[in-house]
């Protein structure tokens, strides 16, 4: 008996050396997770830095030869100024560490270092310097916005500023109500990957710049409204397909993880809604124009994207085909809105960011997993809070640079062109 | 010697040089020219329709002497008509002299 | 004794414990492997995706500025219909689920959506949806290949038309033959990754497509072929170089997982045919027209590229390089000869797509580790029944547009170009 | 008491199955990480591809129109000849089998293949195809650098001739002495991802060819320095940005894992320091010039990143920023400099990659957590040898070029441009 | 007949423009030409000044009969007018015929 | 006055300029024009060589007095000139009247 035992009787030492082991294997695969996770929200970075390029090029399309130079300018310096801000005081903004969760706003730390075990498991999915970079790379698009929607003639300078302060203080404050858990999440408010914190916030701050800038001249002539024409559509249209590019950074990297089913959904609506966009645009401007306007569906595109981005997690496909096609839909309808109102925005930043973000907002209450009447509610506080504050921030501020340093040059210069008053420079030889 | 001064259409070029190569004119000077006159183009921009007031169009020069304006006049004409509004103007001017930059030559034999 | 042996006897719950984790780690290490090789598949649909921005680069680098306008609204309107039929019906089509191995063809049901498990480890390497996405970019790239060869006359409305059906019926069907589990595959035609189901059905149908549409105005003419040089060839540059980029996602994307080796050895050869393809064109380039010819060349690439799709898993590198020399080498001879029979391809998208892709798919036949007689008896069967089925699908279709609304847009707008006659609009100011 | 043991003595083999499937979870563990490892290193080598296309539009964008086939062409070829040559020899030479460490040169064989278990994880982090194209990656780029500098003048032949041996002999050879563990690495020099070894290098064989080649036709003449300005500045701003995107793929796969910490602080870091390089440059470029020069913002962002390269693991992010502020500033004065010595760079290739390089390298001995006296030491001797070396090298042969079939076109093709002399092309019609 | 040919500012170009069709002179040919003259730009370029010489301008040609010639040119004259050294010149010449393609309109009636 | 219309290589134009800056001559007007003349250029594109038919040349337009007119166009002969085919033209032209926009001069004192 003993001795039938005594086979049995292995060394106890197996079974601790396998618990460790196993236990080491707990720690590994979590690692091994994080290892992927955090690989995936950096590669989402770079794409998402692919972006400034989308948007330098679009813009630098859709502007007037004499105003490229400008535009590529500011657009270089915004993605500087806004990783450096971002860097400086954004993200604690934004993230307060002595969180709080409903509040509105808490007073920043300066700079930034990780904290024990923030590189690591410990942090979440993915380390503190991968969280920073990622939300960095969102804050400057935001500045982006406004550059196309005040280009060939806002002055430099004041542009500069603008942008620095919109980044550095007012983006982050209200990205805090939500992304760094503060009142409208505590209320309940829902926005995936930024079409009201991103984008709309941008719009709105471009909507504020170009009521106190006023139009380009010779924009509104008595005998009625003057195109301009961008310059270069290559451009413009290369602008457009890099930004869709990275946008599979922006909403896939916002899911925050590697998470194969909510990575790939993401990736499907955000997809789908652009190509929507396309087509939603292609099918109103040729009714409303009777023309196959390429800029409109350049814009389209960017309207179906921006639309999804609120809540490309929950919807399904085909919600995500009916979003993108309203939001493209609404471009041809919006651009000539603000035409009539004699907003000029040479880029239609308001059209795709504003509108459309604010659509994609609400669609989250209408469309998908989260619909609802409390919901749409919730949404609509969300949007007309941030629209409110943000609005508010942006024109106040460039109010206050109109009255002191001057946010418009001179009319002479204007006609020149910013390249030459600017920078003494030519875009093209 | 006479300057020919002909503003014609983008369209038509090839056959007014084809033209002109078959009655053996093959020297001219080409601009690229806007052209404001009666035929306009509208386009469309973002919503907005406008009008670019210009055409673009090319101006062909021609220095020749006095006895070959007719013929080359007339062949111009015909190579680039097409009868619609905005075939464009033909004008003649008096020329004092000419040089060939790489010999000698004057006038009459410089063209 | 029993002292002995109690010290151990330790309590079962932990081994059975153990147990309980040991297999839950079985469990993560396939999510986590599954988690990896779902990434990889996503980002390299993204890959794929820049692949329209670079083709709609070369190609409106390779046209006439008076068409530029025309050829990115193509192209931005393609990938949007590409995206939105295959979701519709082109997925299911080309992978019928009712799978009867060895079939033609199979009814698809209307629209997508994930079964059972379908978002997990159960559907494979990756979730449905990624299989969905990664497959529905390749599938537009094969209507941007005949947008490239009919520019410059072709009507945008017929166009269009052509394309949805093409890529929503034609090449879904096609590509089932062999991906879907179809007859090809049961014969063991080998295409790795599309240099006869991607490449080829672009190019036959680019073919069928110019027969019918004849060349443009002016270019083969009584005195002879009047070269109709591109507008812009740093466009058609940056185009090349992107479609090289959005390669390592084609190739390496369709390896289907992230297997390190499988993946770096793909890379490896897609990057040394790439090469190698230009160094052929160089040669015989200069050989056959003294001259250092940068569209040859950028062809080249292009050529070397498709090459070594078919077999980019079975080749050594050295085979790889001897694949993409020779099918550089071809591009030259190539573009001549269809010009010689008066086709006329703007952008050589027969030479690189049809030409090259048959090269490659016979390569498999001749190199690598699946070469032998019989394997080349099945590639060119395989290269004959879908040159044959395309073609011919290609070629009723657009006979079919060119009875009813007509294919080619009047002389008039040809020599006025496209953007003003079907635009109104002009590319650059 | 029998019974009471009894009712724990289980099946042995349980616990045999479990050591069994957790040695089996061992094993598939190190797999894991080693699929995401090698994953994020083939993304990266993807990425430093993208640099091609970075160099080919900056530098196409800063040359004159009639230039711009020619440097397109050149670039072209450049990575095709660098990808063939570094799979013949250069890997070889520069990571040596027969590792014999402390070394200055090794004999390589010819050609490539992976030994016994080179695909595995017995390789290291990454199979050996993963190796092998992420370093063929960066081969290329060094000959890239000196194609901008040289642009405008050289002629074709001899300029691939002297970078297909600059790319396959000079390049690993020096670059062996660090990372292929030869007698750079013993000493103690620092170079993480190449500001010497890869950007110095380049830099240096630039500054060679300038020398024998001599200015531009017209640059300086008698009556002072002629600003000779770039034709298409939108193209030069696409290439920085797109330089900048891939260098997220240069620095962040340069930790040659995906070690989570690790790739995230040098993402951190790269980022800052560009953003600080374009800060740094506009501050001086403005100080100097009075004028806000786009060309030295954008050159500003490449020196930032040129800066960080060589110790973007070991900074902090503040110094991350130091580093990058005090590269942009050299730039403007770099420019200058070079300017007066009458050394005729078009792009500004020896200010920033030489310069910027010399300084990234000497920054890892002051700032960083390798700083110090010492390390500095090291750090000098690195950049003189290297630069001794690789000067040598890239002067004698382009002397012996000048020699033999001339380096120079001829003063009536360099009036026409190279387009025309060497390709009867224009790069726009 | 005489061509006039006006040499004017980019930025003036819509006031004149507009002022000509106040005139009803709706018809003439626009190029885009390089000045070199008093006017100077100095531009920069990598840390070199430079100065391109030229300023960009453009050029109005008009056809027209003898008897319009002073009301076109002070009608120019004033709306190119600003007053800073660089607003241009404007030439006369003599004609001697004018053409249109699209019929047989000879001269004054081919205006 | 005389108008002085001369057509140029691209290449000698930096010649030309800095040859009629010696002689005080710093105003003219420049255009890009496209030459057809005997010179030709061969150009390849996929495999098809093309003569685009024109080369690309710059005219010189002048407005001088009578008196200067010899001295500058043996200056323009002299720095245009390489003596092989393509070297161009010059044409003279008599002009009615100049004027100045920016202030009321006239014909010589405008030029
Ligand atoms: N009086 C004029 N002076 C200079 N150019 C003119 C004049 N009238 C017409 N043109 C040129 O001729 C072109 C064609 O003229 P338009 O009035 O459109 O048609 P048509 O020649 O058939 O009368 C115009 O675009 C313009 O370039
Ligand atoms: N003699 C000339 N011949 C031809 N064009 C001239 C002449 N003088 C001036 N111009 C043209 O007129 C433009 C304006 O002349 P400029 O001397 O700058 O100022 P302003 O007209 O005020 O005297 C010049 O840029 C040039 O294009
Ligand atoms: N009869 C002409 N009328 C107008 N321009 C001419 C004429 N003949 C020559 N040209 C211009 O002069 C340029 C040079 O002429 P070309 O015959 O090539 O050489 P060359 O001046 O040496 O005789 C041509 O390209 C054309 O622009």
């Amino acid at each position: 008996m003993i001795d039938t035992l005594a086979h049995l009787a292995f060394d106890p030492n197996i079974v601790n050396g396998l618990q460790e082991t196993v236990s080491q294997h707990s720690t590994a695969l979590i690692e091994n997770q994080f290892r992927t996770d955090n690989l995936w929200i950096l590669v989402a970075a770079a794409m998402v830095f692919i972006m400034h390029l989308g948007f330098s090029a679009l813009e630098a399309g859709f502007v007037r030869k004499k105003n490229v130079v400008n535009i590529l300018f500011k657009n270089a310096m915004i993605i500087a100024i806004g990783l450096l801000t971002y860097y400086a005081v954004g993200f604690n903004l934004m993230y307060p560490t002595d969180v709080e969760p409903g509040g509105w706003f808490s007073l920043p730390s300066l700079g930034l270092s990780p904290g024990e075990g923030d590189m690591g498991t410990g942090y979440g999915d993915y380390t503190f310097w991968t969280d920073f970079i990622f939300q960095a790379m969102f804050a400057a698009t935001c500045a982006t916005i406004v550059s196309g929607a005040v280009a060939e003639r806002i002055k430099l300078n004041s542009f500069l500023i603008f942008s620095g302060l919109f980044v550095a203080v007012c983006y982050p404050i209200i990205g805090m109500w939500k992304w760094g858990k503060g009142w409208l999440d505590a209320l309940g408010f829902i926005d995936f990957a930024g079409s009201t914190l991103v984008h709309s916030v941008g719009g709105w701050g471009a909507l504020a710049a170009i009521i106190l800038l006023g139009p380009r001249l010779g924009k509104y002539t008595e005998r009625g409204i003057k195109a301009i024409p961008g310059h270069n559509l290559p451009l413009a249209g290369i602008g457009v397909f890099l930004l869709w590019f990275g946008w599979y950074g922006f909403n896939g990297g916002s899911v925050l993880n590697a998470n194969p089913e909510a990575v790939s959904l993401v990736f499907v609506t955000t997809s789908l809604s652009a190509a929507a966009g396309a087509v939603g645009a292609f099918i109103t401007s040729y009714v409303l124009f009777k023309i196959h306007d390429l800029s409109m569906v350049l814009n389209g595109i960017l309207g179906g994207l921006v639309g999804i981005t609120a809540g490309a997690d929950l919807m399904s496909p085909n919600e995500a085909v009916i979003i993108g096609l309203i939001a493209g839909a609404i471009i041809p309808f919006s651009v000539v809105f603000f035409d009539r109102l004699k907003l000029d925005d040479p880029v239609g930043a308001t059209s795709v960011h504003l509108i459309c973000g604010i659509w994609g907002t609400l669609a989250v209450g209408i469309f998908g997993s989260a619909a609802g009447w409390a919901q749409l509610g919730n949404q609509a506080i969300g949007i007309a809070a941030v629209g409110i504050a943000t609005f508010t921030f942006a024109f106040l501020l460039m109010f206050l640079l109109k009255k002191t340093i001057g946010i418009r040059v001179s009319n002479k210069d204007e006609e020149r062109g910013l390249d030459w008053a600017e920078h003494s420079m030519k875009a093209y030889e | 010697m006479k300057k020919i001064e002909a503003i014609i259409r983008l369209s038509r070029f090839d056959a007014v040089r084809d033209a002109l190569a078959d009655i053996d004119l093959r020297f001219f000077t080409l601009s690229e020219v806007k052209g404001f006159g009666l035929q306009k183009e509208q386009r469309t921009y973002r919503g907005s329709t406008y009008d670019p007031d210009y055409i673009a169009r090319l101006r062909i020069d021609i220095l020749t002497s006095d006895v070959r304006v007719d013929e080359i006049v007339s062949t111009i004409k015909k190579a680039a008509y097409t009868g619609e509004v905005g075939d464009g103007k033909i004008a003649i001017y008096n020329v004092d002299s000419v040089l060939r930059i790489r010999n000698d030559d004057k006038d009459e034999n410089a063209i």
